[in-house]
């Protein structure tokens, strides 16, 4: 991969955004509510802008690794400070950019505990960050965990519905995925033979097959617990349930990603052979998750376990997409997490501003309620007609191209996959049905409509979704010209 | 291909002025209704015009095909681009006029609803689909309109959301329909996979066609067949159709009657060739859809809301072109009469509904039988443009469907087997019959009917009823309490919405709703006479025309036999008022329920996908994985507890732990020695 | 002979000798003597830092100042240090023993501080006993209803009980080495590879220390002296008693290096069961202290881990990790010792509300806690890594996944105290007041944590350049 | 005969005592850890330390044997006479034995034992290359004030140490009465 | 051989020692009993490093020297237990180790 420095720390400073903000916020007083919030917004907008100014400036007929900065961070075991923008992690890093933004946007009308919310929610943003762009397993993983590990908090804190149980039972989860990746990494690590946590020179190692199956199994199921990769899956709907608005569009929104994108970037990148030798058993969990996803999702009243069974069916996508190992289904799967990130952040931010008002996610005790709030019903059935794959939504694309890569590679596992779009169509109808439509309920009559500042952003999410609906080349173009060199080089 | 080409222009304004309208009042206008149907109007008004312009001026002998980038991944690519020719330019006439005509009739019909403005944007929308569909050159993009399609259905069908009847019946529909599609779908993948492209142009070329195996033809049209079946409802996925009829009637006439299902139809004789160069998949087409033929129309003669009456004849008709249509590919036919059948039924079903929806609006019922003991045929206009249409419908000359039914006959009438020529004619009968049945009961009213027909069977009286009130086989959990307080009926009172005005100002029709009904009576009459040089436009020559007495004799005889004996039931001075059905109850309480397809659909979902995936996978996730999760968790907590007893307070036993291990390590070692 | 070879013990023995006459004073002035300690304290910091870099051999060769001996002095000033900015609430200490309580704590940190730069088994056994008598006596002078007793007792005979064994293990290294000297008994010990003495009287000698650093099968005093020795001790046990450890496992294990895997299976063995072991326990534990003495015996299986590859990579693991604990362990104890202002041993749930009771305090014990646990971005996490990096590159493949393993057990309950500082309400339990001083100690600490946990860099290579001398 | 000519011989004297030696010393140490009595205990390991002297006579070091009696015997052994007095009547009735506990202590024991013996039956000791033979104290005197100065003061800091932590522990320090 | 001139007889009595002491640590109740014990375990492994200074070791001095301090942290290690012992006995009234059962789990 050609890497081509930068001349200014474009990426650090994304980093460092929140990072800042989150010191600023240190030493700010709890009840400077607006200062807290303003903070926070301006950091996660410098992050944004950052974010957007790397997807457009990257050079596609260049390609490679872009932005690269590049410091020998502890010589003596090999570890680098690396980051560098590739099609890749691009749209990821575009898509972090959006949530948190819209995410602060959204938890605009926090009153509990506002700096400490925010300060984590930061902390949280800084390891998404940081794992998409840094291409040194030692600091992957350090960013990896801390963007997990701030959730227990944010949930205990501010989430509803068992939380305790939800927060610790999501934390313990995915540390327990944790304990699988470390030794995997390590694993590829000591076997190099270089002593290097250098993602790009690890590759160029070839490892051993017994080692790449080992370390790829691993790596797979430690991060697939992330994914949500089916039957790893159960902390995700009850961890989004429990989560606040904010979070849970992070959550379902980004960190989910980081989990798929770390298959992507760890263990197919550096064990390809150990991807060919799992990969049936990708491919099958992937369509389990798939199919399972949504029937479960049929039987669920809360909206909340709807949406996270949803992305349970979505992540089971990517994940189908990924196990494909082809241009198209990489290109797909790659896609799908950003589109799946925006639609899902959506949902949240949906349902959030419901839930805010109503104190309900009960899909029989709300209803009617495109009467009552028809802006913020609007917003969630765009984002469940998103989720059923309706065209004009850049999910449909990502869908499409998935599909079609897994019913070339894994003829049986792509059709039922693609089947059960119709259990996903009926199981986001129905939600939207017995909440939105339908006669509305006296209760919750008097609750207002979304002001036009926090529909901003929900607007944002839907316009992303819908520029990408419409011009998917924007980021397939983009995404492609990783994924290219990506399956050659496996 | 300059970019000030005229008539790539054109096909980029057809498509986008419909989504900017859409965008527009979705986002900004939706409060200011009047504001929100000018845009409409606007985007509407100028696709027709160059639809028309590009009908009458554009040669399209050789195909003008644009092609551009829209999605390039690595095999996959998705060109956005526009398929000019004969074929798609009479469809973009059809769709471009019928929805302009709708849209004008809405201004009337939809007045004063509070969703007006969402209304002209979802009206927008479904003209994007559409017009985007059939001008499509490829395959993946028509499959990206078709989808729109269905989504533009879904809200408009669910467009009185509040209505229960109405969301469920829009949620139907496009569960229903997507069932269909993903069928094309993957149709559309075992395509890519062989062409590596979906063109429509390469699809349909014989040569490649030729070279690919049988199997996989077949496999794929069939697989897109059920696409169309899903959008032309046809048997056994049609049940969506005709409660789809819960959304506002110009809608109706618009999406189920006129463009929406021809879509189906349009797809097929989009792919002849493809579909003609397998014999199977052609047979499989022409089962279903004689199948779908006789069974919607024997459902149309017993229904009463007279919405339904023309949904199941919509049913019909279509079965009647993917017949046309399939006996064409089997014996080596054209694809003209089915679509020459789509084009003038496209005309008198379009005036059918919007007729109805008159009536509708103007008394508040959907029932016939109520609306003749009311005077309806005192509205003159209607009365006399709904006559035609039913004329039209039951293939009396000169009305435009004589002249397409009988070119769709004389394609039957080729194949080998004669049963299908008179199942066609059989079908043809029952058309006129229940036609004209509505025809005679609004034209002859008599005092009082049968109340077994207006009251006393809830299913014949609300379709949407069926699943969601009525005694099926079971009620699916969330139907059980989604509306504890809902009467049956209630729902049904379309005119609460649609139609609030219809009792406060009971003056004539307003003249942009009688305007349409014109204009398509117009058609109606016309069409007829336009078959030639419409055979002419679509394929190229006309060709020799054998006309067939004896095949025209027999239509002609079962399309007046069928209006005689709906006659000699409903219309002349004494009738019983009872259909010659009911002379067989068994069989009329079958046609009643619809074949029991609903209850069948009901029954499927509620046992297979809510009753045993559903719950079976539910409690899987609940018991076996996140409580095979807890176990591990509550395990390792026991065996904490567990482990603190080595922990004992007594000094000595922690010590006797500690001799032992260091011994144990100690004899352990110097056992491998 | 250049007094700064000698100089932070020369230090520490004249602070004992004004500590001692402290004692002496028929007055009991508890202010003036913390003033008194906090500044000897603070100038045994800087002594130590003095002489970090000196180099020499003192008291025919027995005594080795090296690189390694004085990072460790250094941890260990600052670990005195630290316990005595915390000991300004020394309530559970009657008045009239804290004059005492400084002196033993001087005297012990003497002892480790021979400990690390002993190179003489004798000297080193010595060492160890000076440390450990002073513990012994620092536990039971708790006031108390008797655990207090019960905890000593408990420690001195497990602890004279492992010296035994230790002792009878040295006279075997003794015997089949004839020296005393490590210098001298390293190559010896590689010619008995043959022989089961080597290994044996190695793995016995090492008993002492395992003691020290609590594993299995050494760590039953762990829970009771945790629990119920005053804070300041058990803060002090917990943080300079493990570094100076530590350092001599790293001296001793070393010789075992030519046994390869036969001796290094028990230390493989010991650490599982230790990591494991530690970690389910302390899951049920409700007292805070006694869960923090689980949590130290699972370290210790962490710090096991590290030691037992006897390569660079993994001793430089062992020394950062062992530094990394004492800071972060103590951070820890100092938020407890903080809300605990009366000394009480603390229930878990009585940190219920910290946050709100003192945000400061709330920052400080989550990200100790997090340290701990090995959650970045802080240096627990990156020790962890280092070491399980470490033990990867010798093999150790399950080691490290039972590790991992046990780093999400673990977490299990540290999440528990995160629970109750950040989510259980209050009540009626009051607020904590931290002073200034606190305050600044709360900063420093944090920065420590996440400063060198993300740049570990500088540790790191002061590590390396440390173990060279004692591989 | 020819055992009792040998046990005449210096030889065999020696071997008697020393057999005594030993025997002293172990039944000293099983009266000190298994009489039911507290003093029998303490006199049990007087005279197990006794023997112990005994054995370092016949290791050719009479100055540690001196030593051995002198503090042990002498000391160790009166301050925990001291201790018993100071601490628990004599007089209480005993509870039973726990048989368990001693089973496991006899298991413990045991098998430190057994494992202990194996390792000294399997290992080959070998005499240092090069030996001195100066057993003079004058030597030992050297060694403890040049090679083990620093030992020779940090055990005087740990016998402070020990005797400031008796006095704070046992009496309780400044200002009590 | 003389039985009193092999290394090996000084080894096993040692050992012996060493077990007996370890036997009375492990069933002994009184505390001060357990300290006897522990006094037996040390003076196991002073016979052990006279027995090798005597046979093995290049000089003499070290051994002995090792006995020597081996006997004052014992002393120290005695006074230090028997100060604890009564503190205990202040407090809880027994020196019995078994009734001292406050810390578990």
């Amino acid at each position: 991969m050609t890497e081509h420095p930068t001349s200014f720390p474009y990426l650090t400073c994304m980093l460092l955004s929140p990072v800042v903000g989150l010191t600023i916020l240190l030493f700010l007083k709890e009840e400077w509510d607006f200062l807290i919030k303003a903070v926070s917004l301006v950091s996660a907008g410098l992050s944004l802008a950052l974010a957007i100014f790397t997807f457009v400036a990257y050079d596609k007929t260049l390609g490679g690794l872009q932005f690269v900065e590049k410091y020998e961070w502890v010589k003596t075991f090999g570890i680098t400070y690396f980051v560098g923008v590739e099609g890749l992690n691009a749209p990821l890093l575009l898509l972090t950019g959006i949530v948190i933004f819209t995410g602060v946007l959204t938890m605009w009308e926090l009153k509990n505990r506002v700096k400490e919310y925010f300060i984590f929610m930061l902390a949280l943003v800084t390891g998404v960050f940081g794992v998409f762009m840094t291409y040194d397993m030692f600091f992957f993983f350090l960013f990896y965990e801390i963007a997990v590990v701030p959730m227990y908090i944010l949930i205990l804190i501010w989430g509803s519905t068992r939380k305790e149980y939800a927060a610790m039972k999501l934390t313990l989860y995915l540390m327990a995925g944790s304990g699988l990746i470390i030794p995997g990494i390590l694993l590829l690590y000591s076997t190099s033979g270089l002593f290097t946590f250098n993602m790009v020179l690890l590759h160029g190692v070839k490892f051993s097959p017994w080692i790449q199956k080992v370390a790829f199994v691993m790596m797979f199921f430690g991060f697939g617990v992330l994914a949500a990769v089916w039957p790893f899956h159960t902390w995700s709907p009850v961890g989004h349930v429990a989560a606040p608005t904010a979070v849970s569009m992070l959550h379902a929104g980004v960190l989910m990603k980081l989990g798929s994108f770390a298959i992507l970037r760890v263990a197919m990148y550096l064990c390809p052979e150990g991807f060919v030798y799992w990969k049936q058993l990708m491919a099958f969990l992937a369509t389990a998750g798939i199919v399972y996803g949504v029937f479960v999702g049929l039987a669920q009243t809360d909206l909340k376990y709807v949406i996270g069974y949803s992305s349970v069916s979505h992540m089971g996508i990517v994940c189908l997409g990924l196990a494909t190992g082809t241009v198209d289904g990489l290109n797909g799967s790659l896609f799908q997490m950003f589109a799946h990130g925006i639609m899902t952040a959506l949902f949240f931010s949906a349902v959030g501003y419901i839930y805010d008002r109503t104190h309900t996610r009960d899909i029989h005790e709300l209803g009617g309620l495109s009467k009552i709030m028809p802006v913020a019903s609007a917003f969630f059935i765009t984002a469940a007609l998103c989720g059923a794959g309706v065209p004009g939504m850049a999910s449909f694309w990502a869908e499409l191209l998935v599909f079609i890569a897994a019913v070339k590679v894994y003829p049986v596992q792509g059709l039922l996959a693609i089947a059960a779009l119709v259990v996903g169509a009926l199981f986001a109808l129905r939600v939207v049905q017995t909440s939105f439509f339908n006669e509305p309920n006296p209760k919750f009559m008097h609750f207002e409509d979304v002001s036009p500042f926090l529909g901003l952003p929900r607007m944002i999410l839907i316009g992303t979704l819908i520029f990408f609906g419409f011009f998917p080349q924007v980021m397939v173009s983009l995404i492609k010209t990783a994924v290219v060199p990506f399956i050659q080089g496996m | 291909m300059g970019s000030c080409d005229p008539v790539l222009l054109g096909c980029l304004l057809t498509v986008f002025l419909p989504l900017s309208a859409f965008a527009l009042i979705m986002i900004f206008t939706w409060r200011y209704h009047k504001l929100s149907m000018a845009i409409s109007l606007v985007a509407s008004t100028i696709p027709l015009l160059i639809a028309w312009y590009f009908f009458f001026t554009l040669d399209v002998k050789q195909p003008i095909i644009y092609n551009f980038n829209w999605l390039v991944s690595d095999q996959v690519k998705v060109p956005f681009g526009f398929l000019l020719d004969p074929t798609s330019v009479l469809m973009f006439v059809i769709v471009a006029t019928i929805s302009w005509l709708v849209q004008i009739y809405s201004i009337g019909y939809m007045g004063g609803d509070p969703g007006f403005g969402r209304y002209y944007a979802d009206l927008s929308l479904f003209a994007l689909a559409m017009l985007g569909l059939v001008i499509s050159s490829g395959l993946l993009q028509l499959y990206i309109f078709w989808e729109l399609v269905g989504l533009a259905s879904y809200l408009l069908i669910g467009f009185w959301y509040e209505k229960f009847s109405a969301s469920e019946a829009g949620k139907k529909a496009f569960v229903v329909t997507r069932f269909g599609d993903i069928g094309f779908f993957m149709g559309l993948v075992f395509l890519t996979l062989y062409f590596g492209s979906l063109d429509i142009a390469t699809v349909n070329s014989a040569a490649l066609t030729a070279k690919m195996p049988p199997w996989l033809i077949t496999t794929s049209a069939l697989l897109i067949f059920c696409g169309i079946m899903g959008k032309s409802a046809q048997f056994p996925i049609h049940v969506w159709l005709p409660d789809a009829m819960e959304g506002p009637t110009p809608v109706s006439a618009l999406l189920h009657s006129a463009t929406m299902v021809a879509a189906g139809v349009f797809l097929l004789t989009r792919l002849f060739p493809l579909f003609a160069a397998s014999a199977t998949a052609m047979s499989v087409v022409l089962v279903i859809s004689t199948i779908t033929l006789l069974l919607s129309s024997t459902i149309g003669m017993v229904a009463t809301d007279i919405k339904q009456v023309w949904a199941y004849s919509t049913v019909s008709q279509l079965g009647f072109m993917a017949m046309g249509l399939s006996a064409a590919g089997l014996a080596a036919g054209t694809l003209f009469p089915g679509y020459y059948h789509l084009t003038t039924h496209a005309a008198f079903k379009a005036l059918l509904f919007l007729c109805s929806g008159v009536f509708i609006h103007h008394f508040g019922t959907n029932d016939f039988f109520v609306m003749a003991t009311q005077g309806g045929r005192k509205l003159l206009i209607p009365m006399a443009t709904i006559t035609i249409a039913a004329l039209a419908l039951a293939g009396i000359f000169p009305f435009a469907g004589f002249f397409s039914k009988e070119a769709i006959l004389g394609a039957l009438a080729h194949l080998p087997n004669k049963m299908w020529l008179v199942l066609g004619l059989f079908g043809a009968f029952l058309t006129a019959y229940y036609a004209f049945r509505v025809i005679f009961v609004m034209l002859f009213p008599k005092e009082k009917y049968d109340k077994y027909h207006l009251e006393t069977d809830p299913h014949a009286h609300a379709p949407a009823h069926s699943h969601g009130h009525g005694p099926g086989p079971g009620f699916t959990h969330d139907d059980a309490h989604i509306h504890p307080d809902a009467k049956p009926g209630h729902e049904h009172d379309e005119s609460g919405h649609g139609a609030g005005h219809g009792h406060d100002e009971p003056h004539g029709v307003p003249w942009v709703m009688s305007f349409p009904l014109l204009v398509l009576a117009g058609f109606t009459l016309i069409l007829g006479f336009c078959q030639g040089s419409l055979e002419k436009y679509l394929l190229g020559e006309s060709a020799p025309h054998h006309i067939e007495y004896g095949l025209l004799v027999s239509a002609v005889s079962c399309a007046f036999g069928g209006i005689a004996l709906a006659w000699f039931d409903w219309g002349r001075r004494g009738a019983k008022c009872v259909g010659f059905i009911s002379y067989v109850p068994v069989l009329e309480n079958f046609f009643i329920q619809k074949w029991y397809m609903d209850h069948f659909w009901r029954w499927f979902l509620n046992t297979f996908i809510y009753g045993i995936f559903s719950r079976a996978f539910t409690y899987n996730d609940r018991r076996v994985v996140d409580g095979g999760v807890d176990a591990v968790a509550f395990s390792t907590v026991g065996s904490g507890r567990l482990l603190s007893f080595i922990q004992t307070a007594f000094l000595q036993y922690n010590l006797l732990f500690m001799v032992l291990v260091l011994a144990g390590v100690g004899i352990y070692l110097l056992m491998g020695r | 002979m250049n007094v700064l070879l000698f100089g932070p013990e020369l230090y520490f023995l004249g602070a004992a000798l004004i500590f001692f006459s402290l004692t002496l004073k028929r007055k009991v002035q508890v202010k003036a003597d913390y003033r008194i300690a906090l500044a000897l304290a603070a100038g045994g910091v800087a002594v130590s830092v003095l002489c970090l870099f000196q180099q020499g051999e003192l008291f025919f060769k027995a005594y080795k100042v090296d690189l390694f001996s004085q990072i460790f002095k250094f941890a260990l000033a600052l670990g005195f240090f630290l316990v005595i900015t915390i000991s300004h609430n020394l309530a559970q200490i009657e008045e009239r023993y804290h004059a005492e309580f400084y002196l033993f704590l001087t005297t012990t940190t003497i002892g480790m501080m021979m400990l690390v730069s002993a190179v003489e088994l004798l000297t080193i056994y010595v060492a160890l006993e000076l440390s450990s008598y002073s513990l012994y006596i620092l536990v039971p002078l708790r006031r108390g209803d008797g655990i207090d007793v019960e905890a000593g007792i408990k420690y001195l005979f497990i602890g004279a009980v492992s010296s035994g064994f230790m002792l009878f293990g040295l006279s075997y290294i003794f015997g089949a080495t004839h020296s005393t000297y490590l210098t001298e008994i390293m190559p010896k010990m590689a010619q008995l590879v043959q022989s089961p003495i080597g290994v044996l009287g190695l793995l016995f000698s090492l008993a002492g220390f395992f003691f020290k650093l609590s594993v299995f099968p050494f760590h039953f005093w762990a829970p009771d002296v945790y629990q119920g020795a005053a804070n300041q001790v058990t803060t002090f046990i917990a943080t300079a008693s493990k570094a100076a450890a530590v350092a001599v496992l790293l001296r001793l294990v070393a010789l075992g290096s030519s046994y390869g895997y036969n001796f290094t299976q028990v230390l493989v063995m010991l650490s599982i069961i230790s990591m494991t072991l530690g970690n389910l326990v302390a899951i049920v534990q409700k007292d805070f202290k006694r869960m923090l003495a689980y949590s130290s015996i699972a370290h210790a299986g962490v710090f096991l881990m590290g030691v037992l590859t006897i390569k660079e990579a993994g001793y430089i693991g062992a020394v950062y990790y062992a530094l990394a604990y004492l800071v972060m362990n103590f951070t820890v104890f100092m938020v407890l010792s903080e809300v605990a202002k009366d000394g009480r041993d603390l229930k878990i749930v009585e940190l219920a509300g910290l946050w709100k009771r003192s945000p400061i305090l709330g920052l400080s014990l989550i990200l100790g806690i997090f340290a701990l646990a090995g959650v970045p971005p802080s240096i627990g996490f990156t020790g962890k890594l280092l070491i399980f990096t470490s033990a990867m590159n010798q093999g150790y493949f399950w080691l490290v996944l039972i590790g991992a393993v046990n780093g999400t057990i673990s977490l299990y309950y540290y999440l528990r105290v995160v629970y109750a500082a950040f989510f259980m309400d209050p009540g009626d339990l009051p607020p904590v007041t931290v002073s200034f001083p606190t305050r600044l100690l709360n900063y420093a600490l944090v920065a420590i944590i996440i400063g060198f946990g993300v740049f570990p860099d500088q540790i790191v290579r002061l590590a390396q350049a440390a173990v060279k001398t004692v591989l | 005969m020819n055992f009792l000519s040998g046990l005449f011989t210096p030889q065999g004297v020696a071997s008697a005592a020393f057999v005594l030696v030993m025997a002293i010393t172990i039944l000293g140490a099983l009266i000190a850890v298994a009489a039911r009595n507290i003093f029998h205990n303490v006199l049990g390991l007087a005279l197990s330390l006794m023997g112990v002297a005994g054995l370092f006579l016949y290791l050719n070091s009479p100055f540690v044997a001196l030593m051995e009696i002198l503090i042990y015997v002498g000391a160790i052994c009166i301050a925990i006479c001291f201790a018993i007095m100071l601490s628990e009547p004599l007089y209480l009735p005993k509870p039973p034995r726990n048989r368990l506990k001693m089973l496991g202590a006899v298991a413990g024991a045991g098998l430190t034992f057994v494992f202990l013996c194996l390792l000294i039956r399997k290992t080959q000791w070998t005499p240092a290359v090069e030996r001195s033979t100066d057993w003079s104290i004058t030597t030992l005197g050297h060694y403890l004030l040049t090679n083990y100065a620093l030992i020779f003061e940090v055990i005087s800091l740990l016998l402070l140490v020990a005797m400031l932590g008796s006095i704070v522990i046992a009496r309780g320090g400044r200002g009590s009465s | 051989m003389l039985l009193f001139n092999q290394l090996e007889t000084y080894l096993y009595l040692a050992i012996v020692l060493f077990a007996i002491g370890l036997y009375g640590v492990l069933a002994r109740r009184s505390l001060i009993a357990l300290l006897i014990s522990v006094e037996l375990i040390l003076n196991a492994a002073s016979i052990n490093f006279m027995a090798f200074n005597r046979f093995l070791a290049p000089h003499p001095a070290v051994g002995q020297i090792i006995t020597l301090f081996i006997m004052a942290v014992a002393a120290a290690e005695a006074a230090i237990a028997l100060s604890i012992i009564v503190a205990l006995y202040r407090k809880l009234k027994t020196i019995n180790i078994e009734q001292a059962t406050e810390l578990r789990g």
